[in-house]
């Protein structure tokens, strides 16, 4: 493997984008319009070739040299040759895996927005300006997957989140579209405080921001010149990445963001809230494996958090009404799966899980675009029905889609979370079964919303003429589909995936001796062993996508009747549990009304100070007024009498 | 008697007295020749009727009475002035106008020096004043004609009149500029700022009329006589077809006719600069008698006999061109003057500098001015008309609101609407 | 020196004071008459007093002469209440001065004060006058501002100074042929460009500008440039004409809008 | 006392002069023509300086004078017209506000 080729490659990856950014904002001033679309689809298309290029010189290595840093230039010096920070790349199968996810999604969903937002019939399009923030997100998304040092980190995930706040509120003459954005970066400021903060630990415990010499001291156990590591460090600095991990991936307590960011554009739903920048927080746990599993009790509490988080979110989907929340409150739910597998040293299985979920969740968000597309913008589920006629290829590619989510067996989804709750089960039997019965819910809520939008009799709203989406939507659909079901047989005959990975999360297996095929295999000898828990939750999913049907085909009175009979738990459910109010109440309010007594304080004590020190001049300019009256010849007067003084008086001396 | 008039000062009285007699009758006729001579150009007759006093039944000397006629006429008409007019300025304006044409005479070299009682002494200089500034005079004196005209234009009251005085001022003052710098060249070439010194070198050693030498300087200072002078093509201040009268719309009577005196008075005195500076005063080569060395009263008399005649040429040439060439419009006679006239000018200077710096303007021979001279404003008249022709002609006025007339004039932009940010 | 001629000349600047502030224009019944006279014979005060302690010189009626054109002059200017008055009568000014220049055998500087002056600065004020202000005068014009404290303040200043030109190296001043004469023999350590006074004042000039002063003149060419470019920069400015805030009351006098061409 | 010193008491009422109308005068122009009759009492004292000290110097600064004020008419009249156009009036009283 070339370490020139690695290094142009990786170069590329980021240049391509921005250039496309450049250009479709620059030309906009030469009318280039309506053709916004090309330089953004050639800059993000042209990152996916190089990104496969990427993959497949990293596949082509032996499997010793798969990991090459790159320095391309040095970014900061601080003085000391060790401590300078180079703006570095590190490409390893890790990266390069994401970097493939990342790129090949974002290309589908550019090709996807050349339709949908031509015909977006909002007041300010913006359409070059859309365009230019995605060559923006792509360029940031892949700094951040690219970066070989934690200052290059976070600088791409500061980026990611600067773009996520542009896009979201795309339509920012919309209120709800503002508050959203505004919410966004807000939240997402918590964890990136934390993550912050967790870097600034790892510099002044290591001295140093690259991730090679910092997993190596781990590894030594050693802190910066030589002397042992604090105690308690290490997890320190694994709560505060976790703390913005958690940020920008939703999970528990942070997690109110994503459901909200649905304000934007429906292709910005699925690149951003889908498959890229909410698994950035994946990544970088995946990329840290070292600092986590030093310490086990934050492992413990990542898998928990996951847990509970895919539990949660997973209740709440089972009764949204609005097609993208059901959708976003089930990406928090796979997040959730996916901290699950990483909080159970299944890092391996928790990238995969993202990998095919990136392209069944792509493919489902942009789905419902096309529903909501031909349904003139509206998306709440009770207002239609029946569209399978309607939309026949928008049906088709949305229920392989679901099919993957729900984990129905053999299609990619089923693979990679079946892993996760394997390795929960492994780890700790309640973890597993919290796994297994967010597993059951996935396929229910999955099932309600296909049975809602595309069966039964067909409803159509007022004034919508429903029409399918043109080749321009429905190719990036097609290609999602072939993904979202054959995704996972990459990893079927032997866990091809997870042992590409080894190397790039080594640490897993290096701290605990846990090698994760060991792991795995160490209680995967003989079949039911094996393929035991496969077949109860394939099972699982084929009921639970059955009840769906029952309920939502059959006798579509049980829900209501459902919602009667326990009216408290859907109206909790149906509210999130509240937690926005919650937050309101305990975070918002206080800070409003502090902000409004420390107002008080400067409006009347401090600013009374100040008034009483500027009466002073204000006198004096009030006596002094008289001198500048604006015309000349006054000053004129002045200035020939105090000539006529200074004559006199030099004559006189 | 004689002796008497070899005190310089009563001689330059003597001179004064006669010059300004001979130059008011050179007016008179210049008028009377104006009309024979647009007659004639324009195939008719012009005024033959009137003759002297009804002497001689049935003849009429050609109608050679007309400009007596005219001035009595003149003369005896009723002074009218009006009654919003700032009167003093009114009076003032016509007599003003003509003592700054007039009083330019003063150093204009006649005809070199006089040796009266033939003793082989020279006496005096036929000239009425030299002034070592003499150039610097002329200058200074032909500063100050723009007044006449400004104050005239202004103190009538009249809308027209004040256009025609608001013009009068914008062409003199960019005018003198050129007219500057084409003397500047003379001053150069010639080394010298004092007018007798000036003919004296364009006769002594090798020293050739200027006008062989700065060709370009000579029509430059053509050209910017003709606007000093107001008259056609430059006759801007008087458009009549514009502005009734121009600055002296509301003038009339004697007034009027100061200002037409001063016109024609200014245009004898440009000839004689333009004589005296360019065509060699009144010198002429191969005559015998026209030498420096020629001092006798004669001779000095063949001498001015010499500059009349040449002025009378220039005056010709001046009348020509009135009732040949159509007038400009006012922003093209400004273009004329700042984007060729100037530039010209400056190159001219640039040139004469040059020349000067090797040497040129004081050698023995005449070839080396002439072929530095005659190629070097050939250069600079190549430049010009390259720098001209490449610059972009403005379209102003009129022209802005018209279509294009044919599909070789350039198309006129349309403006692009604004398309606002639809896309 | 006379010991008591600067008090004569305090006594002749007082008077001139007071002339020029009586013939200032104000409102109300006018003190021109007055004033014209006590300025008329500050004037010949001023002959007077030159004329009585002058060492006797070649052309002292014409210099005497042209002082009092000059004066006069100069008082019209500053107290005629129509504008293009006082243009003429600045030209007065300027030729008189010009004249006393010559007289003191700086001819080129007098003739290119009538040029640059009389033959361009004030045409262009004729010119903005013209264009600016039709009628003779307007309202603001026949009222000063000020005109004694001013008076007071300008006289007073100017007369402390000029009471000091006893004080003058007045004795020692050669006559110009003296400077020639002088400087022919190199005996005038101060003499500039000696050999090229005898040419005659322009040729002096000339050589003093090219080679003593000469990055002074390219200096005040670029500075002559800088204003050229400046002036068409102020000049082809659009400007908005402001309507005044209250149609009752106009800002003053509204001339025409708009150049005639 | 020689002609040298009438100029210089010349040029100091001169000075006083245009000083006085600069003060006293309402109409720009008129106080721009004061400024420059300030100039012509500036003018004769230097020129009867030079003379005073045999130097050439006064008359040279003379030349420089006169440049000096052909670039401060310039200027100052495209200011004038400029202002006039503006407010519609010369005077410059209408120009005392500070803003605008």
């Amino acid at each position: 493997m070339s370490e020139n080729n690695i290094h142009d490659c990786s170069m590329l990856i980021l240049l391509l984008p921005l250039l496309g950014a450049v250009v479709a904002i620059v030309l906009r001033q030469f009318r280039l319009g309506d053709h916004s679309h090309w330089p953004v689809i050639f800059g993000v298309g042209g990152a996916a070739f190089f990104a496969l290029n990427i993959l497949w010189m990293v596949l082509g290595a032996e499997v010793g040299q798969r990991s090459v840093q790159s320095v391309i230039y040095t970014w900061i010096s601080t003085g000391a040759a060790s401590s300078w920070f180079n703006f570095e790349f590190l490409v390893d199968p890790l990266s390069a895996m994401m970097l493939v996810t990342v790129t090949f999604v974002s290309t589908l969903v550019v090709i996807y927005a050349r339709d949908y937002m031509r015909h977006d019939d909002h007041p300010e399009r913006g359409y070059e300006r859309f365009f230019a923030f995605l060559a923006l997100f792509v360029f940031s998304m892949c700094t951040l997957v690219l970066a070989g040092n934690f200052l290059l980190l976070y600088m791409g995930w500061e980026l990611v989140g600067l773009c996520s706040y542009l896009l979201i509120g795309f339509y920012y003459n919309k209120p709800s579209a503002a508050a959203a954005a505004k919410k966004a970066f807000l939240v997402n400021r918590i964890g990136d405080f934390g993550f912050g903060l967790g870097i600034l630990l790892i510099y002044w415990t290591f001295g140093c921001l690259d991730y090679a010499s910092v997993f190596h001291m781990i590894e030594e156990g050693v802190a910066a010149g030589g002397q042992a590591l604090p105690e308690g460090r290490l997890a320190m600095i694994a709560l505060l990445l976790l703390c913005g991990a958690v940020g920008k991936s939703a999970q528990l307590p942070l997690y109110v963001w994503l459901p909200d960011a649905m304000e934007g554009p429906t292709p910005v739903s699925a690149l951003i809230h889908a498959a890229t920048m909410v698994t950035a927080g994946v990544y970088m746990v995946a990329r840290c494996g070292a600092i986590f599993t030093a310490s086990p009790a934050v492992m413990t509490v990542v898998a928990i958090i996951g847990a509970a988080t895919a539990l949660f979110a997973a209740t709440i989907a089972l009764v949204q009404n609005d097609m993208k929340r059901v959708l976003a409150y089930s990406t928090v739910s796979q997040l959730g799966y996916m901290f699950l597998g990483l909080g159970v040293y299944a890092a391996g299985s928790a990238v995969f899980h993202l990998f095919t979920h990136a392209f069944f969740k792509a493919l489902l968000f942009l789905s419902a675009g096309s529903v909501m597309h031909a349904m003139g913008g509206i998306i709440d589920m009770r207002k239609f029905g029946g569209l399978r006629k309607v939309l026949p290829w928008t049906y088709r590619f949305c229920l392989l889609g679901a099919l993957a989510l729900a984990g129905f067996p053999f299609f990619s989804g089923f693979f990679s979370k079946d892993e996760i709750i394997h390795h929960a089960f492994n780890q700790n039997f309640w973890l597993g079964m919290v796994g297994s019965v967010t597993a059951v819910m996935t396929a229910f809520y999955t099932f309600r919303m296909i049975f809602m939008t595309f069966h039964g009799p067909e409803r159509i709203p007022e004034g919508v003429h429903a029409h399918e989406s043109g080749k321009w939507i429905l190719f990036p659909l097609g290609v999602l589909s072939i993904g979202a079901v054959f995704a996972g047989l990459v990893q079927v005959p032997g866990e091809k995936v997870n042992h590409f990975l080894e190397p790039a999360i080594h640490q897993f297996h290096a701290a605990h001796g846990l090698l994760l095929g060991a792991a795995g295999h160490a209680v995967a000898h003989g079949f039911w062993a094996e393929y035991g828990l496969m077949i109860i939750s394939g099972g699982l999913a084929i009921l639970a996508i059955g009840v769906a049907y029952l309920l939502h085909v059959r006798w579509e009175w049980l829900p209501g009747l459902l919602a009667d009979v326990a009216p408290k738990t859907h109206r909790v459910l149906y509210n999130k549990y509240y937690v926005d109010e919650a937050y309101d109440a305990a975070v918002v309010k206080p800070l409003r009304k502090s902000g409004r007594i420390c107002f008080g304080i400067d409006q009347y004590f401090v600013d009374g100070l100040v008034f009483m020190v500027t009466a002073v001049p204000r006198l004096l300019g009030a006596m002094l007024r008289s001198l500048q009256g604006g015309a000349m010849q006054s000053y004129g007067l002045t200035m020939v009498t105090g000539l006529a003084i200074i004559v006199l008086l030099v004559l006189l001396a | 008697m004689l002796d008497l008039l070899k005190n310089q000062l009563l001689f330059s009285g003597l001179l004064i007295a006669v010059l300004m007699g001979a130059i008011n009758l050179g007016v008179a006729y210049c008028t009377f020749y104006e009309r024979k001579i647009s007659a004639w150009i324009q195939n008719r007759e012009g005024p033959n009727r009137v003759g002297f006093f009804g002497l001689f039944w049935g003849f009429h000397f050609w109608g050679y009475g007309q400009p007596m006629a005219d001035g009595l006429k003149f003369l005896l008409k009723e002074e009218m002035i009006p009654d919003k007019a700032d009167k003093p300025l009114y009076v003032m304006a016509p007599a003003i106008s003509f003592i700054v044409s007039t009083i330019g005479i003063a150093v204009i070299p006649w005809g070199g020096y006089l040796d009266i009682d033939a003793d082989g002494i020279v006496d005096v200089a036929c000239q009425v004043a030299n002034p070592d500034i003499g150039l610097l005079y002329v200058l200074g004196v032909g500063s100050l004609g723009v007044y006449g005209v400004v104050l005239g234009a202004w103190a009538s009251n009249n809308k027209y009149s004040l256009f025609g005085g608001i013009r009068a001022a914008a062409q003199m003052l960019s005018y003198e500029i050129p007219l500057g710098l084409a003397i500047l060249v003379v001053v150069l070439s010639c080394g010298e700022v004092r007018l007798e010194n000036i003919v004296r070198a364009q006769i002594e050693g090798g020293g050739t009329w200027n006008v062989f030498v700065h060709p370009l300087a000579f029509f430059l200072l053509f050209v910017t006589q003709l606007a000093e002078t107001n008259r056609a093509p430059f006759d801007m201040a008087e458009s009549e077809q514009e502005l009734v009268g121009g600055f002296h719309t509301e003038y009339g009577a004697l007034k009027f006719a100061l200002f037409f005196l001063s016109e024609y008075t200014h245009m004898i005195i440009n000839s004689a600069f333009l004589c005296v500076l360019f065509l060699g005063g009144w010198h002429f080569p191969w005559i015998p008698g026209l030498g420096l060395e020629d001092t006798a009263w004669w001779a000095v008399l063949a001498k001015m006999a010499m500059l009349g005649t040449k002025i009378a040429g220039c005056v010709f040439v001046y009348m020509w061109i009135r009732w040949t060439l159509p007038r400009f419009r006012f922003d093209q006679l400004m273009r004329l003057a700042w984007k060729g006239l100037i530039p010209t000018g400056l190159g001219l200077v640039a040139l004469a500098v040059v020349m000067t710096y090797f040497g040129i303007p004081g050698s023995e021979s005449v070839w080396p001015k002439l072929i530095w001279g005659l190629g070097g404003n050939a250069a600079v008249l190549f430049m010009v008309v390259l720098v001209v022709g490449m610059s972009p002609a403005g379209v102003t006025g009129r022209q802005a609101n018209m279509p294009p007339i044919s599909l070789l004039s350039p198309a006129k932009r349309v403006p692009r609407a604004d398309q606002g940010t639809a896309n | 020196m006379n010991a008591s001629l600067p008090y004569l000349i305090y006594a002749l600047f007082a008077v001139g004071g007071a002339g020029i502030y009586l013939a200032l224009p104000r409102s109300g019944r006018s003190t021109a008459v007055p004033g014209s006279i006590l300025g008329l014979a500050a004037v010949g005060m001023f002959v007077a007093v030159v004329a009585k302690y002058a060492l006797p010189s070649e052309g002292a009626g014409f210099s005497y002469l042209f002082s009092a054109m000059a004066l006069i002059g100069a008082g019209r200017v500053v107290t005629h209440p129509k504008a293009v008055y006082c243009v003429l009568y600045f030209v007065l000014v300027i030729i008189s001065v010009s004249m006393l220049l010559v007289l003191q055998g700086a001819e080129f500087l007098a003739i290119a004060l009538i040029v640059v002056y009389a033959g361009a600065i004030l045409v262009t004020y004729a010119f903005v006058l013209m264009l600016s202000q039709q009628s003779a005068s307007v309202p603001g014009d026949v009222r000063s501002r000020e005109p004694f404290l001013a008076v007071l303040a300008g006289f007073f200043t100017m007369a402390c100074i000029a009471g000091q030109v006893g004080d003058l190296p007045l004795a020692a001043a050669p006559s110009s042929e003296q400077v020639i004469r002088l400087a022919q023999h190199g005996e005038a350590d101060q003499a500039v460009m000696p050999e090229m006074m005898v040419d005659g004042n322009t040729a002096a000039m000339g050589a003093a500008l090219m080679t003593k002063y000469v990055v002074t003149l390219e200096t005040t060419g670029v500075l002559l440039l800088v204003a050229l470019v400046g002036a068409m920069a102020v000049a082809k400015k659009r400007v908005p004409i402001e309507e005044s805030p209250d149609p009752e009351k106009p800002l003053g006098q509204v001339g025409r809008e708009a150049a005639p061409f | 006392m020689a002609t040298e010193g009438q100029l210089v008491i010349l040029g100091a009422a001169l000075f006083a002069m245009g000083l006085v109308g600069f003060l006293t005068r309402r109409n720009l122009i008129i106080m721009f023509l004061c400024t420059e009759l300030m100039f012509q009492g500036v003018l004769v004292n230097l020129v009867a300086m030079g003379k005073i000290h045999g130097q050439l110097d006064g008359q040279v600064f003379g030349v420089f004078l006169l440049a000096v004020a052909a670039v401060e008419a310039a200027v100052a009249l495209g200011l004038v017209v400029l202002l006039f156009r503006r407010r519609g009036s010369l005077a410059p009283d209408v120009w005392a506000i500070m803003q605008g």
